[in-house]
């Protein structure tokens, strides 16, 4: 019999502390994958967030840092710029980069910087307990939109990769879900890209994802992934948003 | 013995980082330090080395993470908003053992304050400015030949202890000029940073960098091991000097920096008046310098004065340190006032009581 | 034809493989692993209807499913 | 005992950081302690412009001169703000040609020099600076005019060398 | 008397600052105090007020220096990691004397730490975690009720002086449920906030909310009077709890917040043996109350001991007001780890010489 | 004789700080003048960075703060929420805005804030002498760019308005210049459409405007218009980027 | 002197923190001292749960509860973790339904409930933390049973009033 | 006819002014004024050429000037 599929050799064989059906582990895998089959472990060096995926330094095999909240970009900027023949990814959740990490997601981009950043967008802070991110859907019950996110007074959700497409340094800019099979395998071909660019030395790359939250969202993971579907995809469309390597910006 | 040039202070500190083996500066302008960037800007790329200009100083420490986990020499310099701003990140550099030198040119504050020299930032560098129980080395020269040696010497105590140290200078000390003289200085012996995660490159195992311990248990048995890491400092790094200490004295002046400088002139003033004052001059702001105030409490008469450009800051380390033993004294001015030899003579004199 | 094996210890019995498997061979197993969850199972003579399309190995957080055929 | 604390002022742009800059090279040259301190700041910016320069046998303390042995002042606002600062017997040194009022001060020396038509007597009006300088520098002593050359050749533009000893010459008649 | 619920000391707080007229708030999720912000979220567009969630603690932290100015109670809340960040911003606070109410659920650091218990922001509250001479008063409660209780105390406080005032707790007092009452206080006589940058309507001058003075001599004169307010509020507000320090001691603990209580424990449990220790509670942690040491310093054998859930910070200041009177022991825990009574006794019978 | 020009009366009639020829002096006047063509001095509140317009709050006649480096988005914030019939605008710098506060700019326009920014781009940092801007053009020398902007490493211009204009809460966004007397006219327009923007309640609106800074571009004022026309506009396309009230969005 | 301090501890979604609360209210509804205060932190989410809960005639101290007059387990690696920390001849009460191990002690009080069974007899498992709660309250009388039910009434919903009470009942049996 | 007129205390001798004029009649004054500039003018009967278009005005950052018609 031959092996269809097995776990990564980038991601360590423990068990992870996400929730059951959190969609951080499938990212996780997907990043794995695409440093094996690039062969890329040995040089390597992940920075995770402060958020659900903080422990993702246990994670991965390859070396890793612990970012403070919302400091991944510039952290990986710091390493890039000391180590410049590594290859450097930020793991971040949306209340990271896209709250509190804001000024500094946008300069790695704007410079350019040679690092490919993975963005876990849950609509959601799940760490802390299920808070508004800025992603968080118009109308969304969250602890602190308990009467749903209103726009009037908390405002519009950030897409993430458009407004990073605006910026010149950004080369590689895709949106992806991981909501069914198909999606994930799509997800896995842009986080691998994103990967190929930075090889490449072409500059910054970025690749949203978006995931499901089920113990902040209150629903099951299968409920969840549904919801996904129905409300985040709508709202944050998939696909390619900007890629340099062939003029495209969308 | 390499030739003495003129430098400003802002622009020597550079040269000297780059001599100590700096490969990256992170910075981000402001008055009254922006001309270290500017020269790094200059002189980094043509070393080869890394200049960037961060978008902001919170940007800039954790680029500074980012460069000193990697195990590389790494600096970052600001003035005291901008220090403000990167507490945290400082107390994720000390939290996660990394060495780096940080550099504050204190301007004066609070808030957005002034440019003009001062030292209100000393409760912040010694005590923690960020949360959590961790410790900088704060060393405060008092010309631009000691920003120049204490810049090797911070690099070295960095990387020996894993622990962030930062170099205290006041607006003076980065914009006058001075001679200096780059002394090559003989390589230390260093531990390798066998802990460095700059990829694994055949390691076996990774590399973390973090400051987090979710259990209560690890991060207490953390914070054991940081707190033995600043005893072993407090026993081996401590740095001051006695100035006009050997004979009987009126009072102990204590005083660091470029102002320290100036008692030295209201002591020579003071002489003239057959007062004799001795100056105690703290190198290391932390470790703080107390056997200093054990070698000469028994030969003042009066007790100490802490004399600072802030309202009162240092003063509470002299008074552990003298622990009641003796009185001791303030005098302090701020916001950019920079006080005279004369006007620190005469309020020795209100002390003393006058010539005699 | 194709074979899943399930690392039934690190399941925490989401169910997400359960959905996506096309041909619905997956379930719940009735016993409680160590960590609390029930976890996703093949139950006898299904085994012989996996397609090793590897679906739910994809979709598990947790890297609990390895395919062969 | 050798010992000038020194201030130096006028507009941003008449090399008022610059004649500070080559006298404590020159200071530097004779193995003296030498400091050299600017005013820094927004006000620099279009406006005013000042440095502190000190020269001594002993340690220097504060490179901030309060009490000035000497003050060079290329104008008006620079008197205003500085003739006070001239201790006791020192020396003020005025470009009678951008300052036009006279000073107070009667207990200390006094020299005042046409510095802008000498200096373009010489050649630019750009050098005026060293005219003053070469006042202060006879005058006071505190480094000798081969010292201050020597400075002026290591770490002035050289195109403008010839130019500015002439005109420290012509500036250290006033100070004999 | 209002009625007594149980409440977590978390929402409590919310609720005592709408009873007190807290008009905004502004936040960041951080644990353990996003109940705060939760809870606020829930309360504040009820009552026709303002909850917003910042897209950072920094943004926080100036929005409510826009909200004071402009002459309205406001208050904000975080824990460790996100009070370091907001350094710059409370710096600019006190610098431009604008009244708030800052509360700090302290968890283990440094760095990203843990999250539980802790009180290692000690020194970034008291000596000022920012750049600059500036003071934060802050306040310390104990209880569930303190905090309710000390939420009023700290806005009046704020107003009275212009001045931020801190409530440090930690993640027990936090998280902890406990009966409360929400008393009904008499308005106190507050002066008028007649400096608010909040539109002309009508005035003659127009407002300005600064910090910034380029003249030294105005800064210098701008920090005078900071520090004239500082020496008036350690005049008036100095706050402190005795326990069990009317006889003569064998030894006196200092300790605060939930650790005292703790501590009361301990000092119950030392009585069967025949130890009689005593306890000081500062609750005022700035200004420190000195005075508290007066009344005691004779009546203790074995002097003072620091018990903290840190490594050593208020032992500074416990020394300080002992000035050498008195021998000055520490005991500490860290990261979270919380303190038994017995610990701490069995830590004290090793001072005092065990049971007599 | 008819008075056909005069200085507004939302201007303080004091000297100002700024270098000669900097136009930031007429930036100022078209605020002003704005405040008082729709009268409503008494109600507004001015928000002044940390940069060369520091002092601005000695200048406008209204209620003023100095908000810290890049902040004045949020204190703006503050200050609307607490006096909701305000008028609150911000007048930020390039570094002030689009370096150190580019989140609190992004936020502010992403909850559609209901505040007015005026933002200066003059493609360099004035107040500290000259360093690099996010904004600085390729190539451009400046005190930390000594040997030209390389965007290789110091990386790519952020074209602010373009940014800003993908967020949902930002009604309004023009770019604006002020070097010639029709530019000047335009401007005008712009910051007082912006303004009009918030007194309607429609949410956040931005005027980026193209200003010069002779001193530490090392030209005189008249080479310095030039200098902007030439190189900054070509980079920095003049117009309204959107206009929500129209559905514009360019 | 009436004194328990109490730890509940299970998985998430047992109802864990709301039993400690109800006997928290209790107290209070009969003037005693009474704190509350639960786990937090990642390890909440998904994974294990508990509470301190405190009721005392005297102030308290610390609300976290390390030496226990009582421990009620939910779970198996609740007794593991928590068995150790009941006092000397204190009280341990087990949800035997679902800890498959005997608990080692020998100097405490156990009492073992098939919980989850009683509490589907009287109509859903959801309810089983009250039949533990109504042993414990019936064998250590810390607070009177009415009390509790008056916090029930106050506190709860009210839809499961009747089946809380009647699990609290059940409970009871097994405290006596 | 328009009227221009110069609060020369005020101007910093920029000369945006003096570009920007369609009719070119401003100029630098010889005189420095006090802040130690040679400020903007128009002198003689070149006012008489002004057409009070207010360029010199919106331009002039320091709000030295005033027109009138
Ligand atoms: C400076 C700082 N602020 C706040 C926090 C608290 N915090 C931890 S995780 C988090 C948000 C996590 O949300 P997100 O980034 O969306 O990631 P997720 O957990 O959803 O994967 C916050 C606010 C912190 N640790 N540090
Ligand atoms: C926290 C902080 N960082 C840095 C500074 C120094 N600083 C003052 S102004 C300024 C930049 C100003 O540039 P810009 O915003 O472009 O405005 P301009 O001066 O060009 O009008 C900087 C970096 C400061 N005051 N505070
Ligand atoms: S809280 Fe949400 S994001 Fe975090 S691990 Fe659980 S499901 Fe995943
Ligand atoms: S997807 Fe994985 S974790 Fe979820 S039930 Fe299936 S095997 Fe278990
Ligand atoms: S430095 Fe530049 S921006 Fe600042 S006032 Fe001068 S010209 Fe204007
Ligand atoms: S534009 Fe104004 S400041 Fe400039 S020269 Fe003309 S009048 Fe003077």
């Amino acid at each position: 019999m031959t092996v269809v599929f097995d776990r990564p050799k980038a991601l360590l064989d423990v068990p992870t502390h996400y929730c059951p059906g959190c969609t951080h582990g499938v990212i996780h895998r997907l990043v794995a994958e695409v440093i094996d089959e690039l062969g890329i472990l040995d040089k390597t060096i992940g920075v995770a967030p402060v958020g659900c995926s903080v422990l993702a330094y246990d994670y991965f095999a390859c070396d890793m840092y612990e970012a403070a909240h919302g400091r991944a970009p510039a952290v990986a900027t710091g390493i890039k710029r000391a180590v410049p023949d590594s290859v450097v990814f930020t793991y971040q959740g949306d209340g990271d980069l896209a709250a509190i990490g804001t000024a500094e997601i946008i300069h790695a981009a704007a410079r350019g910087e040679k690092i490919t950043t993975i963005f876990v967008n849950n609509a959601i802070y799940g760490m802390t307990g299920g808070q508004m991110a800025p992603t968080t859907l118009p109308g969304q019950v969250t602890e602190t939109s308990p009467y749903g996110r209103d726009v009037k007074t908390a405002g519009y959700p950030i897409r993430v990769a458009e407004m990073i497409s605006t910026l010149d340094g950004a080369v590689y800019v895709e949106r992806v879900s991981v909501d069914s099979v198909p999606n994930i395998i799509k997800a896995k071909k842009a986080i691998k890209k994103a990967f190929e660019i930075q090889l490449q030395g072409l500059g910054f790359s970025l690749v949203e994802v978006l995931s499901i939250c089920p113990t902040n969202w209150g629903l099951s993971p299968n409920e969840s992934v549904k919801w996904l579907r129905d409300n985040m995809i709508p709202y944050y469309p998939l696909g390619v948003k900007k890629d340099a390597t062939t003029g495209e910006v969308k | 013995m390499a030739q003495k040039v003129l430098m400003k202070g802002n622009e020597a500190i550079g040269e000297a980082a780059i001599h100590a083996g700096c490969q990256c500066f992170f910075g981000y302008p402001i008055t009254p330090q922006t001309e270290v960037a500017a020269y790094m800007s200059r002189r980094m790329p043509k070393v080869g080395r890394v200049f960037l200009q961060a978008e902001s100083e919170v940007a800039a420490i954790n680029m500074v993470y980012g460069a000193a986990g990697a195990g590389v020499r790494v600096m970052t310099s600001s003035s005291s908003p901008g220090i403000s701003l990167k507490a945290e990140g400082i107390s994720y550099i000390a939290g996660a053992e990394l060495p780096c030198v940080i550099l504050n040119i204190v301007r004066g504050g609070p808030g957005l304050g002034g440019i003009q020299p001062a030292q209100s930032d000393y409760f912040q560098a010694t005590k923690g400015g960020g949360h959590g129980d961790y410790k900088l080395v704060v060393l405060a020269p008092s010309s631009v030949q000691e920003m120049v040696d204490f810049v090797q010497d911070a690099f070295d105590i960095a990387d020996k202890y894993r622990t962030p140290v930062m170099i205290m200078g006041d607006g003076m000390l980065g914009q006058m000029m001075e001679p200096v003289e780059f002394k090559e200085r003989p390589k230390k012996e260093l531990p390798e940073k066998t802990w460095a995660a700059n990829g694994l490159r055949g390691r076996e195992k990774h590399n973390v960098i973090n400051s987090l311990f979710l259990k209560p248990e690890e991060l207490e048995a953390h914070n054991n091991k940081l707190q033995e890491k600043y005893r072993e400092i407090e026993k081996n790094e401590v740095r001051y000097e006695l100035y006009n200490c050997d004979e009987e004295m009126d009072l102990v002046i204590v005083s660091y920096g470029t102002l320290a400088r100036i008692c030295k002139n209201a002591i020579k003033m003071l002489k003239k008046e057959g007062i004799n004052v001795g100056l105690i001059r703290p190198i290391t702001l932390w470790p703080y310098p107390v056997e200093a105030f054990d070698k000469v409490v028994d030969k003042t008469k009066h007790g100490f004065i802490s004399v600072e450009m802030s309202c009162g800051q240092m003063v509470e380390d002299v008074q552990l340190a003298v622990n009641g033993r003796k009185p001791v004294h303030f005098y302090g001015r701020s916001g950019g006032m920079v006080p005279t030899p004369a006007e620190i003579a005469n309020k020795i004199k209100g002390i003393v009581g006058g010539a005699k | 034809m194709g074979k899943v094996t399930f690392r039934e210890e690190r399941c925490k019995g989401c169910g997400l493989c359960i959905e996506v498997c096309p041909v619905k061979i997956i379930e719940f197993d009735e016993k409680l692993n160590t960590k609390g969850y029930h976890p996703a199972t093949v139950k006898g003579d299904n085994m012989q209807k996996c397609i090793a399309c590897a679906s739910c190995a994809r979709i598990c957080p947790d890297v609990v499913i390895k395919v062969e055929k | 005992m050798a010992n000038q604390e020194i201030i130096f002022a006028g507009f941003g742009g008449q090399g008022i950081l610059s004649m500070g800059k080559f006298l404590a090279y020159a200071g530097l040259e004779e193995n003296l302690n030498v400091s050299w301190f600017p005013s820094y700041g927004p006000e620099m910016r279009g406006g005013t412009s000042n440095c502190s320069v000190i020269l001594s046998d002993e340690p220097i303390g504060s490179p901030l001169v309060v009490d000035a042995t000497t003050v060079v002042v290329m104008n008006r606002p620079s008197l205003d703000k500085f003739e006070s600062h001239v201790v006791k017997g020192g020396l003020l040194i005025i470009d009678s040609d951008l300052v036009n009022r006279e000073p107070e001060r009667t207990d200390i020396e006094i020299i005042k020099i046409p510095a802008q038509r000498i200096a373009e007597e010489v050649g630019s009006k750009k050098i005026a600076n060293m005219v003053l300088l070469g006042a202060l520098v006879e005058k006071t002593k505190i480094v000798k005019m081969e010292s201050l050359l020597k400075a002026l050749k290591e770490h002035g533009k050289e195109q403008f060398y010839e130019l500015n000893k002439k005109a420290l010459e012509r500036g250290a008649e006033f100070g004999r």
